[in-house]
């Protein structure tokens, strides 16, 4: 077995066998420490958010994976390869540049009795941001978001300091004993939390301005459309408001109507968390 | 920081822990520890360390008392040799020093109650045992005293007929099976030969044998090498089975169980009818020869005329040959007239005191001179229900025996006691047992058995200290004299003096001489034998001429009728096997763990007989005879000859931990008719 | 209440239902370890094993499974190095069915031997000559091997993916996944082909004795190849059969029809070559040893329906059903397809281990049979109690068919 | 000090002849060899008998059936030993020096490869606990250890004798021992005599003339194993009985 | 600064590592004392100027007498010589009731390991120090360290942890014997040590 064992010898079938099998447990050995070795870099880099978020978005079911631009309409069928990271993408800036000025409506509007207000950019995960005067920025649910989880059980805000990713998490809430993580629409890092009066929920300084990876409000229309729709097919029964699709004004709190048992589901699919 | 342990911490530990102890000694050499911990496992016997010495002594277990080498340690025997220039020992004799240990060992003496077939047994003192045997061997009330000698011929049996010399009708009976006191028909021909009439078969160059097991040993050694060598000894075997004797042999005749004595009677005509002489020495049966012509007798035996003729003339080329008839190791003796038939061939060729005949051989000196002696009788001759008291001497080994052949001449109320190292064979039958030392426990006489020519007496001397419980069988005489009031002759008290006496004896009368040993003195004769010389005597040869009287004409008569029985059943057993009442546990190699030999209880049957009846191998089967019923297990076998059942009787060895297995019936009880002999004996079968 | 460690998007039964289909295997694995401590304890007398029948029930099941997890390494071979991606929709499934059947056969070997502690001497005191040392070390390699590939679908339940290291590491994992792939599949070639050399090098047994190549017996690679064939038509079936116990559709039906294509073309080639070999060793080789080949099929039950089975129902059928592109289309033909090929690698095991013992060797001994006892079947089924109840579990709360959410509606079992 | 020792090949011949199945060779075997005498339950095909006498006919009926008794310990194979090859962790060697094929229980772990490679099932496994009746561990012979539950062992032609004698003529300064200490336990204890021992190498030795002899032949000699046992027979349907062509006769089916 | 659950991590290596390398030896083996003491030296010395042959002898056979028996210390201890304990003790509990001393052997093998003195005294001329060492000399008679699991002593191991070789002349392991006969060329085989 080895050298200075009874019984072992230079002899041409220990080499041969004993080499293979040390060169096999090595070449094992190897590419596991390999792989802690970098797990351990990327981990301390702080890319485990990122990476998270690449797995759920692989788990992600396809429709939920659609293209900005299929949604308004643009493209006909394409699932986003760039985990919702437009500023990663290469058609995108082609999309930009063909769409030419659009005119972004000025008042806000209500889509399927969720309020799109227009000073804002939105989030696939239901987040939007809002430039404030001074460079940062403030984030918040959007109206979709905040009926359907109402009043939450409990929600953990980073501490101000601590930084954000794109598609990181933002905040966690906890509600019907399910815990969504809110995506975070921007990088940067937390000023300060919204006190209960305010819409929104962090002030982040963002690393750089470009929020073109956001949907702009006219863009938001044919999303949220989607995102009603699929909040309808994702539930067994209708909601017993049945608000939603004649524009009414929805209860406060969806997680009410919403049948216990399919809430966590629900979430799942619109905060994009398989 | 925080200090609080979180679940986190301890994994973290753990797996710290984990890393750390992989680059330590530690599992590694607990890995190494615990499989050489399997490689000596606390409850793996250990073999004896100790001084190793060589001993040597004489092995007691069958009469040929082979001479044998004791490796010891710790002056216990681990191995036995047959000593130097020894014949080699059988499985019994190799094995002999486990007896000692044996799980059916007695180590106390017991009162046996039967019960569904299995023994109770309950420890009695010896006192009390011995008691009841002198008040009732007093009061004779239930009948007769009677002692079942299995080994004839020791100081110790002399002592038996001393003991009850006094007494109205007692007598000594030899087992049936055992050794026995040579060719006891000889003794119709002259009533009053001092000795015993015995075969010379080492001086024998051809040799019509009805059933003598020659190549296992019956007969001694040197005939058995000169029957291997194949060379200078022609060998006609009339036996129904193959045997080993019997493909070793010039001719086998497989005649039918039960027609040799037609086969002899029918080579008796043929010699009558070739030479005029031999014709005169048989007027009284001339008639008889007439009817039972060769070819008559070849077809109750179902073998071909011409064999008969071959045998015929084999004994007249050869002046120095002889018929002997055989003892059959499970199935003991011919019925007296067989014996007669084959025995009376000798006497009208006039062999019977000449060289390679049948001789006389001197008798062996008894320990005290013209003492008072109970006669020998044999157990045939006692009638039947008439033995009140009867004791039955297993001391020094015992041969299968049918015990209902002993039980019918008990007395309703008798009282039997045996003398045995073990609970096992005839001791489970007698209503109490003596327990006595063990082979090798306490010294033995071998006396030779009847089937050589030359008187023979070794000594078995002791290499273990006898177990507390085992009671000297000499001393046991002695009590039983004590308490009976009986006066006892010669100073002995105790086996060792016996022999010594007997010893001295044959010193005196300086007949015969000491083979690997010089003796001046009676002493220097004592010690030389307790090392494992032996004295023995050269055959007398002064020829007799012999004649066969009406009487026995009468009798020979009886064999024209034999009648051809449609199923028959013979027993068998191994030869080593035949010797004791249990085997070491080792034998299971041979009967359990191979399939060499067959245990006790399988009746193995020709095809054809099987077809016939209706048997499947390995089924269970009823046979019936006068004697009663056994179940047996079938086993079908081309080697047995057609109608034939071939029933393997007792003992079989006890696997480990069955040694509260004490089954009392043997498969031998339904042999045996009319009490004479049980070598063949009528039977049904049928599957159960 | 288990809701949390379940990926959302996938329907799962209740837990209740869960748990009753849990209990029976569970009982049975009792029985089985109970059994199994028999052996242990009390010494392999408490099974019907003997001298002659020095292998009996627990080798021959150990060969059939071991053959039918090569599903295992093929599939992750044909994925990471043919990059045949469309089978990234059973490989998880695959792997870890390999690691049931290897660490079950682990399992069972240990309880086999006779002396269990001593079982590392091999690695200690290597015999490089026997197969059974080269079986050793690639099977106790490989079942690490599988481990590792193993742990990444585990890691990626809902509730571990959270825990930021695991996360890292599992994505680390699945990078190199290839390598463990590669080294997988040169094991399973080793080993898989060593069982085969098992028997054929036992020049004492003229029935499975076979010349070869170089140190190889020609077993060596039929069972290399019969395991490549039945692996993916075992993955197929067991896909198949989890389906139909979840009544979900769990693959697209595309996969089934390419499993079964490959394992047609290989299982053709397999046939061919058996049949070659056996024709040589029947008129050769057997010969060369002094044997009667005609003997070898004179005894019953083994005749020569037995070799017909093997290798024409058992083996050229599926082989023909595997080929036909319409069968193909049919799921009816592809299971049955594949439970023949199954049957036929089993068989072929029964016959290089049963038979090869129930055989004579002496003119004079006679033909043995040999029936395992309860303790024997019990620890095997013991085994498969494990394999159920750790492949249940896995299909609960791991992602065991990535295309399951996208095909899924309707609930089901376990 | 490098004496070279001469090689010797052990080997027998085994008269069938004179053999008469008396069984002193398997009981003198398991004398010597300490081997555990049966649990209730062990039958034929589970008993650890290193020498065995197997029972052979000429299946003919009566009175024309003959028997033959062929005593089968291990045959001690040649270069091309069956078994050691198989064996995963060298618990089976071949002494260069006497050519005695050895089997080391201590190092077995019981895996059995062995019995399912040896031709002539010469090979036991220790299915039991060793046991003996209360006592009698006493009359053990000390030159051999108990082998434990769970592992093979089988014949090595009582190499503890052949150890005993080496270390006499050690003690007397020499390296060649004296052929008359040197007799296994069976051929010491057979008493037709029909086992001659000896070593095949030396041309003059009886047993290597007696294997000369045209009677002479070995078990599945046409397997290429080359054993070192021959058996004798003048009878020519017992010396087919060594062929590897598996004759009908023996189609009984044995149920485990 | 380094993370906490490094440091903890550390810490269990830590711990193993000292409990495996310090601890787990020692706990491993257990010391027995020597049922009496005896001093070689004075038995050798001018004094009494005994042979080692006197009692640990070669017989005719090859076979070696090993430790002696109480038969040969009976003749000169009948009663006490000197006034030590451990004569006292001899003749009291061991010469006068005749039992033999239960001494602890320090190259006890196990079972199934053979070794015949003759050819390695006599053949290969070994002396008694190459594998017992200075014995003779010894004063009294050291405790045997008894390995706990298999009940081996110390002095079969040797004192190396690994146990895959030992210093000349230290262990009495397989590996030892055998490097030994690789140095001489001795052509083994397993039953040439073993039985």
């Amino acid at each position: 077995m080895i050298p200075g064992v009874y019984e072992f010898s230079w002899s041409a079938g220990h080499i041969i066998f004993l080499g293979i099998f040390y060169g096999v447990i090595t070449l094992v050995l190897a590419t596991i420490v390999v792989a802690s070795f970098r797990s351990l870099k990327s981990g301390r880099a702080g890319r485990a958010e990122a990476m998270l978020w690449h797995l759920d978005f692989e788990d992600l079911s396809p429709e939920a994976r659609r293209c900005r631009h299929e949604l308004s309409g643009e493209t006909r069928s394409r699932e986003c390869p760039n985990g919702f990271d437009c500023r990663r993408c290469a058609v995108h800036p082609q999309f930009l540049a063909a769409r030419g000025e659009s005119a972004d409506p000025m008042e806000e509007q209500r889509i399927g009795g969720f309020l799109l207000p227009a000073d804002r950019s939105y989030h696939r995960g239901h987040t939007w941001v809002r430039r404030g005067d001074d460079g940062e920025v403030t984030i918040g649910l959007d109206d979709l978001g905040s009926h359907l989880i109402g009043k939450p059980d409990q929600i953990d805000l980073p501490a101000p300091g601590s930084r954000l990713a794109v598609n990181g998490t933002a905040w966690e809430l906890l509600k019907n004993g399910s815990s969504i993580r809110v995506l975070s629409p921007v990088d940067g890092i937390v000023l300060r939390h919204g006190s209960p009066g305010d819409d929104w929920m962090l002030e982040v300084a963002p690393a750089d301005d470009d929020l073109s990876h956001l949907l702009s409000p006219s863009e938001a229309r044919s999303w949220m459309l989607r995102e009603v729709e699929r909040l309808h097919l994702s539930l067994s029964t209708g909601f017993a408001g049945g608000a939603l699709a004649d524009g009414g004004v929805p209860v406060d709190d969806l997680s009410t109507e919403i049948p216990p048992g399919e809430f966590d589901q629900v979430c799942g699919l619109m905060f994009l968390q398989p | 920081m925080k200090t609080n342990v979180t679940r986190r911490d301890m994994l973290t530990l753990g797996g710290g822990v984990a890393v750390g102890s992989m680059l330590t000694p530690a599992p590694w050499l607990l890995l190494d520890d615990l499989a050489i911990w399997t490689q000596n496992w606390k409850w793996i016997p250990v073999p004896p360390k100790g001084v190793r010495t060589s001993q040597k002594t004489v092995c007691s277990l069958c009469p040929a008392g082979c001479a044998v080498e004791a490796g010891c340690v710790g002056g216990i025997p681990v191995a036995l040799r047959a000593a130097a220039d020894g014949a080699p020992l059988c499985s019994l004799g190799m094995t002999g020093h486990h007896l000692a240990w044996h799980p059916a060992r007695l180590t106390a003496p017991v009162r046996v109650a039967a019960s569904g077939g299995e023994a109770r047994l309950t420890a009695v003192p010896r006192e009390a045992i011995v008691r009841e045997v002198a008040d009732a061997m007093r009061s004779q009330g239930r009948g007769t005293i009677a002692v079942l000698d299995f080994r004839p011929g020791r100081g110790v049996s002399w002592a038996w007929r001393n003991l009850l010399a006094g007494f109205e009708g007692a007598a000594v009976i030899p087992a049936p099976g055992s050794p026995g006191s040579g060719l006891r028909a000889m003794r119709g021909f002259a009533p009053d030969t001092q000795g015993e009439w015995v075969p010379d078969l080492d001086h024998a160059t051809a040799i019509l044998s009805f059933g003598a097991p020659l190549a296992d040993g019956w007969g001694g050694a040197r005939t058995r090498a000169r029957l291997m060598d194949g060379t200078g000894l022609r060998l006609i075997q009339v036996e129904p089975a193959r045997s080993s004797t019997a493909a070793l042999a010039t001719r086998w005749i497989p005649a039918r169980p039960g027609s040799e004595g037609a086969v002899a009677l029918g080579v008796a005509s043929a010699l009558a009818s070739a030479d005029p002489q031999i014709a005169s020495r048989c007027e009284e049966i001339l008639p008889l020869l007439e009817r039972l012509t060769p070819e008559r007798a070849a077809e109750i035996a179902g073998i071909p005329a011409e064999s008969i003729f071959e045998a015929a003339q084999m004994l007249l080329d050869h002046p120095r040959s002889l018929a002997v008839p055989g003892e059959s190791f499970a199935g003991g003796r011919f019925d007296p007239t067989t014996e007669l038939a084959i025995l009376s061939l000798n006497v009208i060729l006039g062999r019977i005191g000449a060289e390679g005949g049948i001789v006389t051989r001197a008798p062996l000196a008894d320990p005290v001179d013209g003492a008072h002696l109970a006669p020998m009788r044999e157990l045939d001759e006692t009638p039947d229900a008439s033995i009140g008291v009867l004791i039955v001497d297993a001391s020094a080994g015992e041969e299968p025996l049918p015990w209902p052949s002993v039980a019918r001449k008990l007395a309703p109320r008798a009282l039997a006691v045996a003398l045995s190292p073990f609970a096992a064979g005839s001791s489970l039958h007698a209503g109490r047992v003596i327990s006595v030392p063990a082979y090798l426990e306490a010294i033995h006489e071998v006396p030779r058995a009847c089937d050589v020519a030359m008187a023979a007496l070794s000594i078995s001397r002791p290499l273990l200290a006898a177990r507390v419980g085992s009671a000297d069988p000499a001393s046991v005489v002695r009590e039983i004299a004590a308490s009976a009031g009986v006066e006892l002759e010669g100073d002995w008290s105790s086996t060792e003096e016996l022999i010594a006496l007997r010893t001295a004896q044959i010193h005196r009368s300086g007949v015969g001489r000491l083979e690997g040993g010089e003796a001046g003195s009676p002493d220097e004769l004592r010690d030389a034998m307790l090392e494992g010389a032996r004295w023995t005597t050269e055959p007398v040869y002064h020829q007799i001429r012999m004649s066969i009287s009406t009487e026995m004409a009468h009798r020979l008569a009886t064999i024209e009728g034999t009648r051809r029985e449609d199923l028959v059943v013979v027993p068998r057993t191994s030869p080593d096997a035949a010797w004791s009442a249990v085997l070491s546990p080792l034998f299971t190699k041979l009967h359990q763990e191979s399939g060499l030999r067959r245990e006790g209880g399988v009746a193995v049957v020709n095809p054809a007989t099987a077809r016939e009846k209706r048997l499947r191998p390995g089924q269970k089967a009823v046979i019936r005879t006068a004697q009663g019923r056994v179940v047996a297990r079938v086993e079908v076998d081309h080697a047995v000859m057609p109608d034939v059942i071939e029933l393997t009787v007792g003992p079989t060895p006890l696997a480990l931990g069955q040694s509260r297995n004490r089954v009392i019936s043997n498969s031998l009880d339904v042999c045996g008719s009319s009490g004479t002999g049980w070598r063949c004996t009528p039977a049904a079968i049928e599957e159960a | 209440m288990d809701k949390t460690l379940i990926l959302r998007g996938v329907r799962r039964c209740s837990t209740g239902r869960f748990l009753a289909w849990l209990t029976p295997w569970t009982l049975l694995l009792a029985v089985g370890l109970f059994a199994l401590g028999l052996c242990l304890v009390r010494g392999l007398n408490q099974t019907n094993m003997d001298n002659r029948f020095a292998f009996g029930l627990w080798i021959f099941l150990d060969l059939a499974i071991i053959a039918l997890g090569a599903g295992a390494f093929f599939t992750g071979f044909l994925l990471y190095i043919l990059r045949k991606d469309d089978l990234r929709a059973v490989i998880n499934s695959a792997v870890v069915i390999g690691f049931i059947c290897y660490s079950g056969a682990v399992l069972v070997l240990m309880v086999d031997v006779g002396q269990p502690l001593r079982a590392w001497f091999t690695f200690w005191h290597p015999n490089t000559h026997s197969m059974l040392t080269e079986v050793t070390f690639c099977i106790t390699v490989y079942l690490t091997v599988l481990a590792i590939e193993y742990a990444p679908i585990l890691l990626r339940n809902r509730q571990l993916r959270k825990v930021p290291s695991f996360l890292v590491f599992e994505g680390e994992l699945h990078k190199v996944m290839p390598v463990f792939a590669a080294v997988g599949a040169f094991l399973s070639f080793f080993h898989q082909g060593s069982l085969g050399g098992l028997y054929g090098v036992l020049q004492g047994r003229p029935f499975a004795f076979r010349e070869g190549f170089a140190i190889w017996p020609t077993t060596f690679f039929l069972f290399i190849l019969s395991a490549l064939a039945t692996g993916p038509a075992f993955v197929l079936v067991s896909t198949w059969i989890v389906s139909k116990v979840s009544r979900k559709q769990l693959v697209k039906p595309h996969v089934f029809s390419l499993l079964a294509k490959i394992s047609g073309w290989l299982l053709i080639v397999y046939v061919g070559l058996k049949s070659v070999d056996t024709l040589v060793w029947l008129n050769r080789t057997a010969p060369q040893s002094g044997a009667n080949p005609v003997q070898f099929y004179a005894w019953q039950p083994f005749a020569t329906w037995l070799l017909f089975v093997e290798i024409v129902l058992l083996g050229l059928l599926p082989a023909l059903i595997f080929l036909s592109a319409k069968r193909r289309q049919s799921m009816k033909w592809l299971i049955t397809g594949s439970l023949l090929a199954c049957g036929g690698v089993v068989v072929n095991r029964f016959v290089m281990t049963i038979q090869t013992l129930s055989l004579p060797t002496l003119a004079f001994e006679p033909f043995m049979l040999y029936w395992p006892s309860w303790q024997e079947v019990a620890t095997f089924l013991a085994v498969v109690a494990y394999g159920v109840i750790l492949y249940s579990l896995s299909f609960r709360y791991l992602t065991l068919f990535p295309q399951e959410r996208e095909l899924q509606r309707g609930g089901g079992a376990s | 000090m490098v004496g070279e020792e001469r090689v010797a090949r052990y080997g027998m011949v085994i008269d069938l002849d004179r053999c008469n199945g008396c069984g002193a060779c398997m009981t003198a075997c398991a004398v010597e060899n300490n081997i555990p005498p049966a649990q209730p339950r062990v039958n034929e095909r589970t008993g650890l008998t290193s020498m065995r006498v197997h029972r052979a006919s000429n299946h003919r009926g009566f009175p024309d059936h003959e028997e033959v008794f062929i005593p089968i310990s291990c045959q001690h194979c040649g270069e091309h030993t069956p078994c050691m090859s198989v064996c995963p962790q060298n618990a089976v060697d071949v002494n260069p020096l006497t050519g005695v094929v050895s089997q080391i229980p201590a190092r077995c772990l019981g895996c059995r490869y062995c019995m399912a490679a040896c031709p002539v099932h010469a090979r036991y496994f220790n299915w039991f606990d060793p046991e003996w009746p209360e006592g009698m561990e006493r009359t053990l012979n000390p030159d051999v250890s108990v082998r434990m539950r769970g592992v093979v062992e089988k014949c090595n032609f009582c190499h503890s004798r052949y150890q005993a004698a080496k270390a006499k003529a050690a003690a007397a300064g020499s390296r060649e021992i004296d052929p008359a200490d040197y007799v296994p336990a069976c051929v010491e204890a057979c008493p037709s005599g029909a086992i001659v021992f000896g070593d095949l190498s030396d041309p003059e030795s009886d047993v290597a003339l007696a294997a000369k002899s045209s009677d002479a032949f070995r078990l599945l000699e046409s397997l290429g194993t080359d054993p070192k046992v021959y058996y004798l027979s003048e009878r020519e349907w017992v010396r087919r009985l060594g062929g590897a062509d598996v004759t009908r006769d023996s189609l009984e089916v044995h149920r485990g | 600064m380094i993370p906490r659950n490094y440091l903890v991590f550390a810490l269990g290596m830590a711990a193993a590592l000292a409990g495996g390398w310090l601890a787990f030896p020692r706990a491993l083996y257990r010391t027995v004392e020597q049922p009496l003491q005896f001093s070689h030296a004075v038995h050798v010395g001018e004094s009494v100027g005994m042979a080692c042959q006197d009692c640990h002898s070669l017989a005719e056979d090859g076979r070696f007498s090993g430790l002696p028996k109480i038969d040969l210390c009976a003749p000169c201890h009948t009663d006490p010589m000197g006034d030590s304990e451990n004569e006292k003790k001899l003749v009291e509990s061991y010469v006068i009731p005749n039992v033999e001393i239960p001494w602890l052997v320090y190259a006890r093998q196990p079972e199934n390991a053979y070794f015949a003195h003759a050819p390695h005294l006599v053949l290969a001329e070994l002396t008694c120090e190459q594998c017992h060492g200075p014995h003779g000399e010894t004063d009294t008679l050291r405790p045997l360290e008894q390995n706990r699991i298999t009940g081996y002593s110390r002095d079969i191991w040797g004192r190396s942890l690994t146990r895959v070789r030992n210093a000349e002349g230290e262990g009495m392991k397989m590996s030892d014997c055998s490097s030994c006969h690789r140095d001489r060329r001795v052509r083994e085989s397993c039953l040439t040590c073993h039985k």
